[in-house]
């Protein structure tokens, strides 16, 4: 195992995770202003994985209306790009027209989601470097990470019955290399590097943007999950659901409250049951019918 | 044998018992990552043949170039971080080009369509090459013009179009222009007008 | 034929048809096919319960390779619950009539402290008493919720966000519930009240027992005025 | 392109028009990116749609599809009337100061039309538009550009006509657009800033084409951009190598350039003298006075010893061209029976058009036609075209079709050109498929079976066709690194240059086009791309990628960049007339005391700044030209309507449309009118797809899936038509259709005060391939350029309805 590639949680496994060396926390930025939504990032991930199915590719509904290429991720689709039409009311009453693009992927939060909801122990692992990974090995197809995840981003295949998302290319990262979307995005929209760089890199570009006529610029780093892995500059950063960004994602209380109220109660609730049947026992013993005592037994 | 009742029970709890015990806790197995398939690739650097950026790729092809490894076994293309236009991206078209180069429907066998015909016959090479010959001897021979109405030499073969190669490299199109202005073709052309 | 020559064989054979008849010192109290019935629940009950209890909790993971491995326990699962389902339905069929709530069901309920002390000596006790009314009723309707929250948990992705988060909640809760249920159920039908089990197992129930643990039942079935 | 891709980074502003470089050529529009990030740089799209291009630029202007010089004229309108111009530059580096003859009308107080229209002939007698010649043979200026018949003037008083409210009526656009368009434009007029131009086939692709280009030229030498790092006009091209098969491969030109002889000219002394333009200023370098060196040099390359100087080096087998063999003439041709055969290497004239119906035809009359391709497209299997083609039933189609199975660019080693002039070498990687040759291969194995036939049956004046220099080492596959050092040029008897005293011997490789001699004794295949195999080996293979030019981009050791391996074109402008750097944060080249340095400099690298000999070498003024009497409409851009137009030309209604357009006269030539064709229709790509060719490619149909036809959201509102509904879109010569996608991209048109409507849909489909759709080109125009002839397939004229 490489050595940045160690553990530091495990889905559904009480026992801690392996890491103890410590690797920087590594982030991926989307400059939606500087996006061309020319979707190299899209057949880039296909390429790199092997993911493309000519048969899959043609069952994919095509996204009508817009040069969107499929209406929602796949199974064997783990990033698309979002196209939407946007008339922005400027202060000053003039309309700007936006052709608003953003990449949609796993956001590789800081707290996952789908990590806190999985059953399966091993099945979705957090590497000290951020990075949230699905181990298909152990998965066992409940989809519960479907209802974990604040972004609804893993997607269960048909075939296998297993879930699958962005990786974040963890076998490019384990040999030093930069996920396959990032090389390949020809505008250098999508930047690769460690988390505190790239907001540094970000910051810088919402400056210069604020000069430009997108006042409203902003990260989108959202702190519901604790910081995502993957970080956007949006140019009407008060809107990030135009870009299809839920507004204040975090990992849905429910899932909290059942991972750390409802299991542990539950658990005790069900030991107590069972350590009462023995108290009762010891204490009471049997309530036999008077004509059922061992003596009335021999003769039935 | 008749099961009394306290027997039966224990079976029963033994047996499940039994089952846990038996079902071996299997730690599950840590995180696996992915083999980097370009490892042991052959890298060969090109130029995407689609606009005219002409962004530097590396080809990865399988096997270590020994002669058994035949066929077109490339496996990945990616940009070639040092070529300073494109700096290692690509765009869709580019980072696919494994998809032109592989594909179930390349042209592999010379096909032959007959004059009135509504099917293609496959051909040999050599009866494609003869054949071809002769029809421009042919075309070049009944079509060609010495000298024209006002008696200069023009040497034209109007009756032949050679056009082509956006995609063709210098050196082809080199050959190209030297074979067809020594036949005396006027009419060429290639993507450059449209 | 006279009840004395009746053989071991043929009272099993009259107690697999006919309910709430003494037999030679025995009473039946449950036809074959209700018995048959509750242990189809009993088991795909307990299938349901271990491939519950490997989603549920990573103590129990090592129990997904007795079933094959995590996939087919979470494969499984839905399909044991399934039964467990069909065959509660059979159950409340047989049973729907019998477990109305009665005239000695209140008192009973107010008297359940000495009862679990083996103290009460209540008379008015008919077939099933308050607790067993309660108890089936409770297995019902939460069959009814694992199988509403089950389908929404078995295709998440078809219903809403919201409604799958209230089935994963709904189903904790509705099994949590079920394993206190069934451990109580246990106890009480095998150790703490000897001679009960044979009720399930043989269909018959000793005159001493129906008379201690079901007097009115007793009274109804016997003829015998107390 | 005058500069290059990475030389983007390095400009102030960047106009797109014409062009759409995010989804046409997105590697290389991360330096426009690069320059708006780390330089602030203003982008710009000028477009009939809002394309992605504009959605990530600083300004957006929308207009109708035809109407560019309109917009351009206006800017440099706005430009002369607000003195936003570069002076010095202008003064110095254009002809401006050049006086015209007496009797040149402009378009303004000629209804319309420049002085010496003949209307039968539909072209112009040029005599008027002349230069004044002085007494020394020398064109007369006047410094001041005060002269009304002078250059500068007669150009303010021609763009005068378009002020800002005709711009907004003719391009449809709204005024405070445009002037805030203009004023950003125009705002590199300071010495110290450059601004840089983007475009591609926008521009090309009209009736006017080459005046587009024109216009864009002539703004860029006002504001003084040209030559200079972050300047330029930088066309986009189509094909990786579209470059290089210009450079080697024109109609009307040979490698290099060099004029296709013509009929009067018998003699090669009479070609010579007749291509060799002559001096018009003292200080000009006229570098194409060089011509018999090159000619003579290619002459002996395509004939290596037969071409002697008793045989005039074999002038007189090169055909003579009497008149325009073009791309739309060859099927014109083909269709009224002159052209008997056509063989087509990675071509597809049915999906390239214009007018597919009119190529089906064009096919079906041939005798043979050979195809050399890697998949089996549109043209290949012509004759078994789908009924909406019209194409004739199969058994009245007499051609014979060859079709042959060629490598592709991996599987054949040899040098792309891009779009920058940067000849890069690749690589082969795999064998090509199955029975699949090299194009060398087939080209080889046909040539030496002409000669075999020619020698054996003898024929029409086998000479040329038997004595062509084939000696390649393996004739039947040449090696394409033997060719490139005949592309090259190298030395065929040794002798002692005049100027440099440097001695060369037989058989060494030339080191550049200035040792190319007229006497025979050196060959070169093509005299542009000469110096890229040397002795020094094959420089094209070159990869260091280490930035020389101080983060500028110039990369002089990654491959070669003809010519010379000069990365900037006329960079000599780039510093003032003492040598000094107009930005001395981003110099071309300047003057250290001896000589130029910086890039190669596109100059003499010792002539003395006092000289002042002008930048543009290859000109005879020397000095860009502002006004040019080789156009064939004119010497200035005017604004012409396409072809097929919505609306009379707002500027002069009786001289609509550009009058020497070349038609067609076939019956299947028709061209639509507004009263039955209301709506204005262009065509575009999609960065998805290239042209007809990745949709045999499963993964790239899966990012756009089919067909689709761009329409306003008010118009589909009007016919009624929802997102999805199948529309069919219907021109003068035949009809698509396809899915309706309604969109907010493309709004209305105010033009000259009534509405006009856009509607657009891309090229990609074709009856072949993975994915089918109809064939874009059914309704293109078979109007063309009057100087490139290339066709309109930019704007036309089409009705909309339900299919």
């Amino acid at each position: 195992m490489p050595s940045n590639m160690e553990l530091r949680r495990i889905s559904a496994t009480p026992s801690p995770a392996t890491g103890v060396r410590t690797a920087p926390t590594v982030a991926k930025m989307i400059d939606t202003t500087t996006c061309i939504g020319c979707k190299a990032c899209e057949v880039a991930c296909q390429e790199w994985n092997d993911l493309f199915n000519a048969d899959i590719a043609l069952e994919a509904p095509s996204e009508f209306g817009s040069y969107q290429t499929m209406p929602d991720l796949t199974a064997n689709f783990w990033n698309l790009i979002r196209f939407n039409e946007h008339v922005e009311k400027r202060p000053d009453g003039s309309e700007k027209f936006h052709w608003l693009m953003a990449k949609d992927q796993c956001m590789h939060c800081e707290d996952p989601g789908c990590l806190k909801a999985c059953p399966a122990p091993g099945a979705i692992v957090q590497y000290t470097n951020g990075v949230v990974d699905f181990q298909q090995e152990h998965c066992i197809g409940c989809e519960y990470c479907v209802t974990g995840c604040p972004f609804d981003i893993p997607r269960l295949s048909k075939k296998t019955k297993k879930v699958y998302k962005c990786t974040l290319c963890t076998d490019r990262l384990a040999y030093g290399l930069e996920p396959a979307c990032i090389k390949a995005c020809p505008t250098g929209c999508l930047q690769f590097g460690t988390k505190e760089h790239l907001v540094q890199i970000a910051n810088a570009r919402v400056e210069q943007l604020k000069h430009n006529g997108y006042e409203k610029a902003a990260i989108y780093d959202p702190p519901g999950v604790g910081g995502t892995g993957v970080i956007y500059v949006l140019g009407l950063g008060d809107q990030p659901e135009l870009y299809g960004l839920p507004n204040d994602p975090h990992v849905p209380w429910t899932v909290s409250v059942w991972k750390h109220a409802l299991k542990p109660i539950g658990s005790l609730l069900m030991i107590g049951a069972l350590l009462g049947t023995i108290i009762h026992y010891v204490r009471y013993g049997r309530n036999e019918a008077p004509g059922m005592r061992k003596v009335d037994r021999e003769e039935v | 044998m008749a099961v009394s009742r306290r027997e039966f029970l224990k079976i029963s709890t033994a047996g499940g018992v039994g089952i846990v015990a038996f079902g071996f806790d299997l730690a599950p197995a840590y995180a696996v990552v992915r083999e980097l398939k370009i490892e042991r690739t052959t890298e060969t650097r090109s130029i995407c043949p689609y606009c005219a950026v002409s962004c530097g790729v590396i080809i990865h092809t399988l096997g270590d170039k020994s002669k058994n490894v035949t066929g077109t076994t490339v496996v990945h293309v990616e940009g070639d971080p040092d070529h300073p236009v494109n700096r290692g991206t690509l765009c869709p078209k580019g980072i696919t080009l494994k998809h032109d180069i592989v594909n179930n429907t390349r042209l592999t066998k010379p096909m032959y369509r007959a004059s009135g015909s509504d099917h293609w016959e496959e051909k040999s090479w050599d009866w494609m090459i003869d054949t071809i010959a002769q029809r421009m001897k042919k075309t070049r021979d009944d079509t060609f013009i010495e000298k024209n109405a006002a008696g200069q030499t023009v040497n034209q073969c109007p009756g032949m179009a050679i056009v082509g190669g956006c995609t063709d490299n210098n050196e082809v199109n080199y050959l190209l222009v030297k074979w067809l202005r020594s036949l005396g073709v006027l009419y060429t052309d290639n993507q450059a007008r449209l | 034929m006279s009840q004395e020559v009746m053989t071991q064989s043929q009272l099993a054979t009259l107690a697999r048809e006919k309910e709430d008849l003494a037999v030679d010192g025995l009473i039946v109290r449950h036809t074959a096919a209700v018995r048959l019935t509750h242990w189809l629940v009993a088991i795909f009950f307990f299938l349901s319960l271990f491939t519950g209890f490997v989603i549920f909790t990573p103590f129990f993971a090592g129990w997904a390779s007795v079933f094959g491995g995590g996939p087919m326990v979470r494969t499984l699962h839905p399909w044991f619950a399934l039964g467990f389902t069909i065959a509660i339905l059979y159950l409340y069929r047989y049973w729907k009539m019998k477990m109305k709530k009665e005239a000695g069901d209140e008192e009973w309920k107010d008297n359940f402290g000495p009862y679990i002390r083996y103290e009460s000596e209540l008379q008015n006790v008919g077939k099933y008493n308050a607790g067993q009314k309660i108890y089936f009723w409770a297995v019902f309707w939460g069959a009814i919720a694992f199988l509403a929250s089950g389908i929404v948990m078995w295709f998440p992705t078809v219903f809403p966000y919201f409604l799958r988060t209230i089935s994963y909640w709904l189903h904790e809760i509705t099994f949590v519930a079920f394993v206190i249920g069934i451990i109580y159920h246990i106890y009480m039908s095998t150790t703490a009240m000897p001679g009960t089990f044979r009720a399930m197992t043989r269909g018959t129930v000793t005159k001493d027992w129906a008379k201690w643990h079901h007097p009115r039942w007793y009274r109804e079935v016997t003829g015998e005025k107390k | 392109m005058t500069n290059n891709w990475v030389d983007i980074k390095n400009a102030d502003v960047i106009l797109v028009m014409g062009g759409n470089p995010a989804e046409n050529h997105p590697c290389g529009f991360k330096w426009a990116i690069e320059a708006k990030k780390t330089r602030n740089a203003k982008l710009i799209c000028v477009d009939p749609r809002f394309n992605r291009t504009a959605a990530v630029s600083d300004q957006f202007v929308q207009i109708r599809s035809g109407t560019d010089i309109a917009f351009l004229a206006g800017v440099m309108n706005y430009m002369l009337t607000n003195n936003r111009i570069h002076k010095e530059y202008v003064a110095n580096y254009t002809n401006a100061p050049f006086l015209i003859k007496e009797g040149l009308l402009l378009p303004g107080d000629n209804d319309g039309l420049f002085s010496g229209f003949d209307p039968q002939k539909r072209a112009y007698d040029k005599s008027t538009w002349a230069y004044e010649m002085g007494t020394d043979n020398f064109v007369k200026v006047d410094m001041t550009l005060e002269d009304p018949r002078c250059v500068f003037q007669l150009m303010k008083k021609h763009y005068s006509r378009y002020t800002a409210e005709m711009v907004a009526s003719i391009c449809g656009c709204s005024k405070e657009d445009f002037l805030k368009a203009a004023e950003m434009i125009s705002s590199t007029y300071a010495p110290e800033k450059a601004g840089t131009i983007m475009y591609a086939l926008g521009w090309t692709h009209h009736s006017s084409a080459v005046q587009n280009i024109r216009a864009a030229a002539s703004m860029q030498l006002l504001l003084g951009n040209v030559g200079r790092p972050g300047g330029g006009v930088n066309a986009l091209r189509g094909h990786s190598n579209i470059q290089g098969a210009t450079d080697m491969n024109q109609t009307h030109t040979l490698p290099g350039y060099l004029k296709m002889p013509k009929p009067e000219w018998q003699s090669l002394k009479e070609f010579i003298d007749a291509t060799t333009p002559k001096k018009l200023r003292p200080n000009s370098m006229n570098y194409w006075e060089n011509t018999d060196k090159f000619m003579v040099s290619m002459l002996k390359a395509f004939w290596g010893s037969a071409a002697t100087t008793e045989n005039d080096f074999a002038y007189s087998w090169l055909p003579k061209m009497d008149r325009d063999y073009s791309w739309v003439y060859i099927y014109d041709g083909a269709y009224n029976g002159i052209v008997k055969g056509v063989f087509s290497f990675g071509m597809n004239p049915v999906g390239n058009g214009p007018h597919s119906k009119k190529m089906v035809q064009a096919l079906s009359r041939l005798d043979w036609l050979v195809v050399a391709e890697n998949f089996e497209t549109e043209t290949a299997s012509f004759w078994k075209a789908p009924k909406e083609y019209d194409p004739p039933a199969a058994a009245q189609i007499k051609t014979e079709v060859f079709m042959l199975p060629a490598a592709n660019f991996a599987e054949k080693d040899g040098v792309f050109t891009n779009s920058s002039r940067w000849l890069q070498w690749k690589w082969k990687v795999v064998d090509p498929p199955g029975d699949a040759k090299a194009d060398q291969e087939i080209i080889g194995r046909l040539v030496l079976k002409l000669r075999e036939l020619y020698n054996k049956e003898g024929g029409k004046l086998p000479d040329p066709v038997v004595k062509m220099a084939w000696n390649y080492s393996n004739p039947v596959s040449p090696n394409l690194e033997e060719v490139a050092k005949e592309v090259n040029g190298k030395v065929l008897e040794d002798f002692t240059d005049e100027k440099t005293k440097v001695d060369y011997k037989k058989g060494q490789q030339v080191p550049g086009y200035a040792v190319l001699r007229a006497d025979g004794k050196t060959l070169s295949g093509n005299w542009l791309h000469s110096g890229y195999y040397t002795e020094a080996g094959n420089l094209a293979m070159r990869r260091n990628p280490v930035d020389d030019s101080g983060g500028l981009g110039a990369y002089h050791n990654w491959a070669f960049n003809w010519p010379a391996n000069r990365r900037i074109m006329y960079n000599r402008a780039s510093a003032d007339l003492n040598g000094k750097p107009w930005d001395p944060k981003r110099p071309g080249i300047w003057w250290n005391g001896e000589k130029w340095v910086g890039d190669v400099p596109d100059y003499k690298p010792d002539y003395k700044p006092e000289e002042m000999i002008g930048p543009f070498i290859m000109n005879p003024e020397g000095v860009g030209k502002l006004y040019a009497v080789e156009m064939n409409e004119g010497p200035f851009p005017e604004h012409y309507e396409p072809y097929e137009t919505p609306v009379d030309n707002p500027l002069h209604p009786k001289v609509s449309s550009n009058p020497v357009t070349k038609l067609f006269k076939t019956k299947m030539d028709v061209y639509g009118t507004r009263d039955k064709f209301p709506i204005v229709c262009t065509t575009f790509r999609l960065t998805e797809h290239f042209h007809y060719w990745t949709k045999h490619e499963a993964i790239l149909n899966q990012l756009q899936q089919e067909f689709f036809v761009e329409i306003p959201e008010e118009l589909a509102k009007e016919k009624g038509i929802k997102h999805g509904d199948r529309v069919k879109v219907s021109s003068a010569r035949g009809s698509v259709e396809g899915k309706a996608m309604v969109t907010k991209r493309i709004r209305p048109l105010k033009v000259a005060g009534q509405t006009v409507w856009q509607i657009g849909f891309p090229i990609h489909w074709g009856y072949a391939g993975k994915s089918v759709g109809p064939l874009a080109n059914t309704l293109t125009p078979t109007a063309l350029d009057p100087n490139s002839s290339t066709p309109e397939y930019k704007a036309f004229l089409v009705s909309l309805d339900k299919a």
